[in-house]
């Protein structure tokens, strides 16, 4: 196994929740609870999971966007947690980030050219003369045009915003990126160049992904190693293919299920789940899962599963894995 | 690279039309705002008036004419003449030169002081704000006419030129003026940078600077046009009042303020509207053009206006 | 939130004791003192030193700073030179005729602000717009006493529909209820001028923020949802736009108190504004020291309440 | 006078953009002849011209006078009045052994006769019987007795300084060295008997003007060295005066309800208040009826203005005080006299006069008001504007033109730093008036605008080389302000022949005598220009023609005879 | 087959813009039935989102050509009072942007309760329950909880379900959902099309779904239309196109979506780039991506033609003139 680039050990992100005039702390959003997982040089790991359940929280804790409630995250070494603010920023450009949502993660008054440029400028990676070439070929590689350099943000469709998202974190030849879902908001045609992009890059640079994504066939086809998550932790680890060939967890199961196929005729059965959708603030008891569960009993209201190793680098947190 | 990623890199002419500079496109925007470019001109126009305008009077500033004095505009005195019977056109112009630098460089000194604070403490928060919002605080809470007593004996003490207090008088006009405008960018800085493209300049790791000067106080910029538009007004008014301190201008010297603070009494205000409607015009106008500009400014920085 | 306010709070005490510092070395360094400003022709030298050692003139500065202070901190401003009442007697006497006039006005200054700045916005560059910017820039342009003394022209001596000034009819001898009439009729032209003063600066506010609020997304889904266009303005961006203005309100508290000099001048109103010019001509010490300390808290309690506003009508600011 | 006296002269209704010090101490209170020689036109009483235009609001005032002014300040007590207008209130409240009448000289009110001593320091006051005060107690003359400890107290921080007056044993009192001031002797309740250890020429006056207030209510709590409580009175006065207070709104009314027991009569008005006005609406206020009298600061427009209303009756007299320009005779430049005279010449003040004022001012060449008994013309040089002559003198002390047109001696140019005190309407016209004439004699004007204080500091210094101000006038005119090492001699003035006239002047007890030893004074002073003098300019009080038998002179305020006024029904 | 409920003529929405025009939608027109759901698919950038806000007229600057019929009604010719009417009850957005799309400022539940109290007679306490009743069918866990908390503190995902139930709040004749799913994950996604699938069979509700998932599109439309830079190329019944796709774009679509467990080494990807939008030219704007490309497509635009199944397309290889 090659070496590890990213290992988050215990790591947990709680937000607090306040209330009343004087808002007062009511309680935690468990939105990370407590994961561990690591992540090797050149590997793409992708993380799945129901919407809420602390994906881009855990992306944004491990580049220390946010800062952690507890835990650690060792990036080549290092904790970043325990770094001091310039040192961190120095590390910035080899890890970076592409938002979710591409349009408040652009700033409304600066143009695209100059978003994409400017941290070459800050971190002294380029000289002015040289940096309009660098951003048009870094647009052109996105799919985008060199007369998109002096356009403000709001004047792209969705998917061309992402796109300036990914040239914005591609320009600084990062190590390590935490794709947001990346193209969630593209359509096929420039979701399947990004891809493209992103795994070419991958093999010419030794590049790391953490993708985050709910579209597991982009997932399958970008990563080594999938993680699943539910409720701010992680059920289900495996490699990509013993993943989609031998779920485990009930609610892997019903994600792959889930998947929409592009043939109208084909009508397929989904598993699908009922029951109490948790809150991440008050989380139940025993297996988080178990009230949407088909299998479950009350072993799984009692007990938390143990997350487990069952052979093949597979891991798995349910009573009847 | 295999070959279908050569489409990634288009081969086929995309039309290479020199990108514009963020500056051409800007004076662009800028001069297809009629009303900005009017406002442009009339300040132009303004300037030329007070500081060519007099070359041409055949008038001269210690000019006096007892024998004139309280004429309404005539052929002999356009505008009229005041009560030592001088030239209320002359007198306009003199006092453009003074209240024209006066309200523009003071209230520049107050913005760069103010946004500059203000964009420091809502950024960093924490002490950095906390001292800057107490100072801030202490600069409102301070009364002002004990400040400027004070500053105007020093001055006097110190035998400063009285031609030159000018421009001990925009240092202080902006400098007492700082802390609203900071107040007020702080307050807006503080919302900007909980969005989320400020942590993607964290991500980036882009200087604490950058951040600052480029990505939080551009958006603030509307309302420091407001305020320094509102700001210019003020300080051509307030300065006619440190004329009694000793740290305005000294009469005879003309200012728009004191020309109108001359007429201040129901009888000329009744009788004799030439004594503060040519001055009161040209604040008005001034005021008005500053913020034909502010706004065209504004639409020009403002991404989303399509005009 | 409960500990930044105390955390504020404490904050004021140092922040008090630098203000504290700092206005009586200013009005150390003022050149004269209330015998100089009384200016009498016969004291003699004698009689002017006898005085000053009353009035602890005599004393070195640093000596009378903790006088000051400490009978400051046991609740005693000291009495006033020219009124020869406690300091805070003749606050009491001026200040809420002060307050009554900028309360009404402040009142009645946001009302129209708000509904000019949002229509201005709305139809920015329309007819509307332009005449409202141009009456706003009218009133800044002309100094307060101008606007004073038209409306006095107008409105007391041609029309005769109002009082020159003054806050009550002298002589009148009606019951309370008339007199309050009395009292509201002689405010009607002084809170009319105030207010033209202090609309046009927030006006201008207004209009901006709504500028930039009326084009973000969130104002398309209202309108999507169909919403009046009545409630998509003054519900939706109205409350986005009020957040600047916020800060703005924090400023007007201590404005409150002030009193507003040339409006009292020009209206007879007896506030205390008049009061406090005059104190810092007369080098009346006690009077002006006490009431600086007084705005001064007010300033400092009206910044941490615009912050405390802003903090809890922005959701997404979170105080610390 | 009880203390106080006139100040430096201003405006009398506060200045207009400044908002400068405040107002004349009560303006004088002696002599004066009645003014309006015939046929000037600058001054006298103008009757109104068609009093049927008066409003509606005056005219439905039957029975109450409104005279406007700057607000009085609350403290209506005897011994601490602060402002003119408090004593307008005090004066209206209290009376005195004596009371100013129009031509400025004393006459008994209170007093049923006063007897001076051969040696001129023991005073026998009488006081008349029957007197009451409005709380019904009778007046003694030991109310007088206390209102003596009163002044004398160490803790007294009033204004007036009987101190100066001399009376045995005051400063023993005042020290806590005595229980009681030896000089006065309460003889009976009706007979008062004062010992001084000096006199002088305004001893008499200046002890027949202190204020009866009732012992039992002034002095109830009394202790030597302690006047605190008194500060609870000051809203709440008793006396014996002409009116008694009513009520007192802080800056707007003070309402005065007439004294029906007052031992002159009661008043014929029956309610006055005194309301508050500014300089900005006087007019107004006139004119919408809201106030019956109100002194206007005089130029053409506002006498125009207020005769144009027509049912106003104008009185125009001169103030008492003058406006000049100190130089500093420390300074060498200051210190020829051939150098003062040509600044004097050189300036020409007429017109300065006559742009602010009009005919409401005249030039001034001696420290006096022309209705001052002790005015003289004799033998005093106008320095009529003459800049040729002004060249010569310049040339003779030795101040030639240097290369640039400036005059220069021994290597120095003349320059003169000018200071103004900035709320004076004068300045606008001196400054530029100025800077031209002494331009054309070659020497350079840097005039700079000050704050009042600021140049009062600068003054007693004495780090100034020339200022305006203007200055107030008492009614008597002994003065130290020209006086070698004299009390108010700022300016470093100094002349021998100066002082003794002076001198000689404050000792007789003849006025005849006193004139002609004031006369050489002023001539002296005339000869040196020890200041540059400017104007003296007019006041002006409108009065409603339904008010009669108001008199007001140059010495005596409104509010002395204020009972004998009418409203004309 | 059913009625029609909104008919696009011709309808043209440019923007200016500093560069030039942007010619967003340049003579579309296509037809929306009643009960109906119709998917617009197309390139990132063609002209959905802008063709479904001219329909809302949430456009500033209004569509400078052409006509949106509603129930017969001109849509664009309505005064403002009648379309407010309209919006957010007979016909309700998803927007695209979750984020930004919530008032930062006012309550989830404000928001949600908002269009029920206008449109619907019900009083404050029924329309708080209905939204409740929303925010769980949209599957928001604590639902009480997100009644009372601010957009800021949701997931993005959360948000946009925020955004469908404010859609959904008054059962609309059109629900206009614009790439409503991209923010979730599968699960929740399959939950929104069951229930968006539920409406449509319940109430007879039309939806015009803007997506470039194809898969939802198989999943949901029941006829498909194809934009490209601003213009229509392609519509046809979903099942007729995913078998017979006709126009080279259509095609390449298709084959460039990833299919899971049907592993490639690369996925396909159309060469080339969407034109610049502005001042774009008369021809075919997708000539010079297309293998097939002829010198006619360089010159003319290919009309809309019809085949006899119903199938349209905009290409010059179905065209006699392009055979030619
Ligand atoms: N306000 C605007 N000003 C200028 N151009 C605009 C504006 N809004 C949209 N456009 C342009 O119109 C075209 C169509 O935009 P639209 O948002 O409809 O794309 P879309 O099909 O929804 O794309 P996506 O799938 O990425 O959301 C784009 O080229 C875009 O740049
Ligand atoms: N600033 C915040 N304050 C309070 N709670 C928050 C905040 N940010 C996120 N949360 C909560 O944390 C949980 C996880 O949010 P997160 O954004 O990580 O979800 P996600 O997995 O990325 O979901 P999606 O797929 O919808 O983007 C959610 O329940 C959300 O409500
Ligand atoms: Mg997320
Ligand atoms: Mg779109």
């Amino acid at each position: 196994m090659s070496q590890a680039l990213i290992e988050i050990d215990g790591l947990k992100k709680y937000f607090p929740i306040t209330g009343g005039v004087f808002q007062r702390t009511v309680g935690n959003v468990r939105a990370v609870d407590g994961v561990s997982f690591t992540i090797n040089k050149g590997e793409s790991f992708g993380l799945v999971g129901e919407s809420g359940c602390g994906k881009s929280t855990i992306g944004r804790t491990i580049l220390r966007l946010l800062e952690k409630t507890e835990g650690k995250v060792i990036f080549n070494g290092t904790d970043i947690h325990t770094l001091s603010k310039e040192k961190m920023r120095a590390l910035r450009p080899k890890m970076q980030i592409v938002f979710q949502d591409p349009f408040s993660s652009l700033n409304p008054r600066i143009k695209v050219g100059e978003a994409i440029g400017e941290a070459l400028i800050d971190h002294g990676l380029v000289n002015r003369k040289e940096l309009k070439d660098r951003v048009i070929e870094t647009l052109e590689i996105c799919g985008l045009a060199a007369y998109h350099y002096d356009r403000y943000p709001h004047e792209f469709s969705g998917g061309q915003r992402q796109r300036i998202g990914i040239a914005r974190a591609l320009i600084l030849n990062p190590d390590f990126i935490v794709a947001d879902e990346p193209v969630s908001a593209l359509d096929v045609s420039i979701q399947a160049q990004i891809i493209n992009l992103l795994s070419d890059l991958q093999r010419e640079k030794q590049l790391t992904y953490l993708f985050i994504s709910h579209d597991l066939s982009v997932v399958e086809h970008l990563c080594n190693r999938i993680g699943v998550m539910y409720l701010g932790s992680m059920v289900e680890m495996a490699s990509k293919e013993e993943l989609f060939r031998n779920p485990l967890h009930p609610y892997t199961k019903a994600l792959l299920s889930a998947v929409p196929v592009p043939d109208p005729t084909l009508k397929r059965d989904r598993i699908v789940l009922k029951g109490d959708i948790p809150s991440p603030a008050n989380p139940p008891s025993g297996c988080k899962f178990h009230t949407r569960c088909p299998l479950a009993s009350d072993l799984c209201k009692q007990q938390v599963p143990e997350y487990r190793d069952v052979g093949n680098n597979h891991f798995v947190a349910c009573h009847y894995a | 690279m295999s070959a279908e990623a050569a489409p990634l890199k288009t081969n086929l002419p995309v039309p290479k039309k020199q990108p514009d500079s963020p500056w051409r496109i800007a004076i662009r925007r800028f001069s297809r705002n009629r009303l900005a470019v009017i406002g442009l001109f009339i300040i132009v126009f303004m300037f030329l008036l007070c500081f060519i305008g007099p070359f041409f009077s055949p008038y001269s500033l210690y000019d006096y004419s007892v024998l004139d004095k309280n004429l309404p505009p005539s052929s002999k005195y356009w505008l009229g003449t005041d009560k030592l019977g001088r030239d209320i056109l002359l007198r306009m112009m003199l006092a453009g030169r003074i209240s024209l630098l006066v309200g523009l460089v003071a209230t520049g000194i107050s913005v760069i002081i103010g946004a500059t604070l203000g964009a420091l403490a809502g950024f960093y928060r924490k002490w950095v704000d906390t001292l800057i919002m107490r100072v801030a605080d202490i600069f409102m809470a301070l009364p002002t006419l004990p400040i400027l007593i004070i500053l105007g004996a020093i001055l006097s003490d110190l035998k400063v030129e009285p031609s030159d207090r000018i421009y001990f008088l925009m240092l202080i006009i902006g400098v007492l003026g700082w802390s609203s405008i900071s107040r007020l960018v702080r307050g807006q800085i503080l919302g900007l940078r909980e969005q989320e493209f400020m942590q993607a300049t964290e991500a980036l790791g882009l200087k604490d600077r950058r951040k600052i000067f480029r990505h939080l106080l551009p958006n603030t910029v509307p309302i420091i046009i407001v305020s320094a538009t509102l700001g210019v007004a003020g300080a051509i008014i307030f300065e006619s009042a440190l004329s009694f301190l000793g740290i305005g201008v000294v009469p005879p010297t003309p200012s728009w303020g004191n020309m109108i603070s001359a007429a201040n009494n129901l009888i000329d205000f009744r009788k004799r509207p030439w004594l503060w409607i040519p001055p009161g015009m040209c604040i008005l106008v001034t005021v008005v053009a500053i913020n034909l500009i502010g706004d065209g400014l504004r639409d020009a920085l403002d991404p989303k206006m399509k005009k | 939130m409960k500990q930044y306010i105390i955390r504020r709070l404490l904050q004021i005490i140092p922040t008090l004791i630098g203000i504290s510092i700092l206005i009586f070395a200013i009005s150390a360094m003022v050149p004269g003192d209330y015998i100089t400003a009384v200016n009498n022709p016969t004291m003699t030298a004698e009689k002017a030193a006898q005085l000053r050692e009353i009035y602890g003139l005599d004393k070195p500065p640093v000596e009378r700073y903790l006088t000051w202070v400490g009978n400051m901190l046991k609740g005693n401003l000291g009495d006033s030179l020219v009124h020869k009442q406690p300091v805070t007697t003749v606050m009491g006497n001026y200040v809420w005729n002060s307050f009554f006039i900028a309360i009404f006005s402040l009142i009645l200054s946001w009302i129209i602000a708000i509904f000019a700045g949002v229509f201005s916005a709305k139809f920015q560059y329309s007819l509307f717009d332009k005449i409202v910017t141009l009456l706003i820039f009218l009133c800044m342009s002309l100094p307060s006493f101008f606007i004073g003394l038209l409306l006095i022209k107008i409105f007391a001596l041609d029309l005769g529909w109002f009082p020159v000034g003054s806050m009550k009819t002298s002589g009148m001898n009606g019951n309370t209820w008339e007199q309050l009439i009395d009292i509201a009729w002689h405010m009607f032209l002084p809170v009319t001028v105030l207010t033209m003063l202090s609309t046009g600066s927030l006006t201008r506010y207004f209009r901006t923020s709504m500028l930039e609020v009326i084009r973000q997304d969130y104002i398309r889904t209202a309108r999507a949802k169909g919403l009046k266009e009545r409630t998509v303005i003054f519900k939706h961006a109205l409350r986005n736009a009020m957040l600047p203005a916020i800060t703005l309100m924090g400023f007007e508290l201590p404005s409150l108190f002030g009193g507003a000099i040339i409006m009292e001048k020009i209206f007879i109103w007896p506030g205390i504004g008049q009061v406090y010019l005059e104190s810092i001509n007369m080098r009346d010490y006690p009077f002006m020291l006490g009431f600086t300390v007084f705005i001064s808290v007010l300033t400092l309690l009206g910044n941490l309440l615009s912050d405390v506003l802003y903090g809890t009508a922005d959701p997404r600011i979170r105080l610390k | 006078a009880c203390g106080g006296g006139g100040t430096a002269e201003q405006p009398p209704s506060q200045g207009d953009q400044t908002e400068q010090t405040p107002p004349a101490e009560g303006d004088g209170e002696e002599t004066t002849e009645p003014p309006a020689e015939s046929g000037d036109e600058s001054q006298g009483y103008f009757e109104a011209e068609d009093p049927s235009l008066n409003p509606a609001t005056a005219l439905n005032r039957k029975d109450t006078l409104v005279v406007g002014m700057t607000a009085p300040k609350g403290v209506f007590n005897p011994f601490y009045w602060q402002t003119a207008y408090d004593k307008y209130v005090v004066d209206a409240i209290f009376d005195s052994f004596f009371a100013v009448q129009g031509d400025g000289t004393y006459q008994n009110r209170l007093a049923e006769s006063v007897e001076v001593s051969e040696d001129k320091l023991k005073y026998t006051f009488k006081l008349k019987p029957g007197v009451t005060y409005s709380d019904g107690t009778p007046v003694t003359v030991k109310d007088y007795a206390f209102a003596m400890k009163v002044y004398h107290d160490s803790s007294y921080d009033g204004q007036s300084d009987l101190l100066s007056v001399h009376i045995k044993g005051g400063k023993e009192y005042n020290e806590g060295k005595a229980t009681d001031i030896s000089g006065i002797k309460v003889i009976d309740d009706h007979t008062v008997e004062i010992e001084v250890t000096e006199a002088n020429a305004m001893t008499k006056d200046n002890l027949g003007t202190v204020a009866f207030a009732p012992e039992a209510y002034y002095g109830k709590g009394y202790k030597q060295g302690n006047l605190e409580y008194m500060k609870d009175l000051h809203a709440k006065p008793i006396g014996s005066g002409q009116y008694v207070l009513k009520s007192f709104s802080p800056g707007q009314e003070v309402v005065l309800e007439a004294n029906a027991n007052y031992f002159l009569g009661a008043p014929k008005i029956k309610n006055v208040i005194y309301k508050t006005t500014t300089e900005e609406t006087r007019l107004a206020m006139f004119q919408s009826g809201e106030i019956d009298m109100d002194m206007v600061t005089v130029n053409e427009d506002t006498v125009e203005e207020l005769k144009g209303m027509g049912f106003l009756d104008v009185n125009i007299f001169p103030t008492n005080g003058y406006g000049y320009v100190a130089m500093n005779h420390n300074d060498p430049k200051f210190q020829d006299v051939k150098v003062r005279q040509a600044l004097m010449y050189g300036l020409n003040r007429a017109e300065v006069v006559e742009i602010i004022y009009g005919p409401y001012a005249n030039v001034l060449n001696i420290p006096q008001s022309s209705v001052s008994w002790a005015y003289t013309d004799e033998g005093i040089e106008p320095y009529e504007f003459d800049i040729e002559k002004a060249k010569q003198l310049l040339d003779e002390a030795g101040w030639v033109a240097g290369a640039d047109g400036t005059r220069e001696k021994d290597g120095k140019k003349f320059e003169i730093h000018f200071s103004a005190t900035a709320d004076n309407p004068v300045i606008d016209a001196l400054i530029p008036v100025m800077t031209q004439n002494y331009q054309e004699l070659g020497i350079k004007l840097t005039a700079e605008t000050l704050d009042f204080n600021a140049i009062m500091d600068k003054k007693d210094k004495g780090e100034f080389e020339m200022f305006f101000a203007a200055w107030g006038l008492t009614p008597d005119p002994d003065s130290t302000v020209y006086i070698t090492d004299g009390q108010q001699n700022d300016i470093g003035f100094s002349n021998a022949d100066y002082d003794a006239a002076m001198k000689k002047g404050l000792n007789a007890f003849d006025l005849e005598e006193r004139k002609a030893a004031y006369a050489e004074a002023y001539q002296v002073l005339n000869q040196n220009v020890p200041d540059l003098l400017i104007y003296q300019r007019r006041d002006m009080w409108g009065i409603n023609s339904r008010i009669n038998g108001m008199d007001i002179t140059p010495y005596k305020d409104f509010t002395i005879d204020l009972y004998k006024a009418e409203i004309e029904q | 087959m059913a009625k029609e409920l909104v008919e696009f003529r011709n309808l043209k929405t440019h923007f200016q813009t500093s560069a030039g025009t942007v010619k967003a939608v340049d003579d579309v027109s296509f037809k929306i039935r009643e009960g109906e759901t119709l998917c617009v698919v197309g390139e990132s950038g063609c002209g959905k989102s802008v063709t479904a806000m001219s329909l809302m007229r949430l456009i500033d600057t209004p569509p400078v050509g052409g006509e949106i019929l509603y129930e017969g009604k001109d849509l664009l010719k309505m005064s403002k009072r009648e379309m407010s009417l309209i919006r957010g009850n007979d016909i309700a957005m998803i927007f695209q942007e979750p984020m930004t799309s919530l008032n930062p400022v006012l309550t989830i539940g404000e928001q949600i309760v908002e269009p029920i109290l206008l449109h619907q007679l019900v009083n404050r306490k029924e329309a708080k329950k209905r939204a409740i009743e929303l925010i769980n069918l949209v599957g928001i866990p604590r639902a009480e909880k997100i009644f009372d908390s601010y957009p800021h503190e949701l997931s993005g995902g959360m948000r946009q379900r925020i955004m469908i139930a404010i859609a959904l709040s008054c059962n609309p004749k059109l629900l206009i959902a614009d790439e409503p799913t991209t923010a979730l994950d599968v699960t929740i996604q399959a939950q929104i099309l069951d229930l968006m699938r539920d409406i449509k069979d319940k109430l007879n509700t039309s939806i015009m779904l803007i997506t470039h998932d194809l898969g939802v599109v198989a999943e949901m439309a029941d006829y498909v239309v194809v934009m490209y830079a601003g213009k229509v190329i392609e519509e046809a019944p979903v099942i007729e196109l995913f078998k017979q796709p006709k126009h080279p774009y259509t095609k390449g679509l298709l084959k460039a979506k990833p299919v899971i467990n049907q592993t490639q080494e690369r996925l396909y990807s159309i060469p080339g780039q969407v034109p610049n939008p502005v001042d774009l030219g008369d021809n075919c704007h997708f000539h010079d991506r297309c293998e097939f490309c002829m010198q006619i497509c360089k010159e003319k635009t290919p009309p809309l033609g019809t085949d006899p199944n119903g199938h349209k397309v905009a290409c010059w290889l179905y065209e006699e003139e392009g055979k030619a």
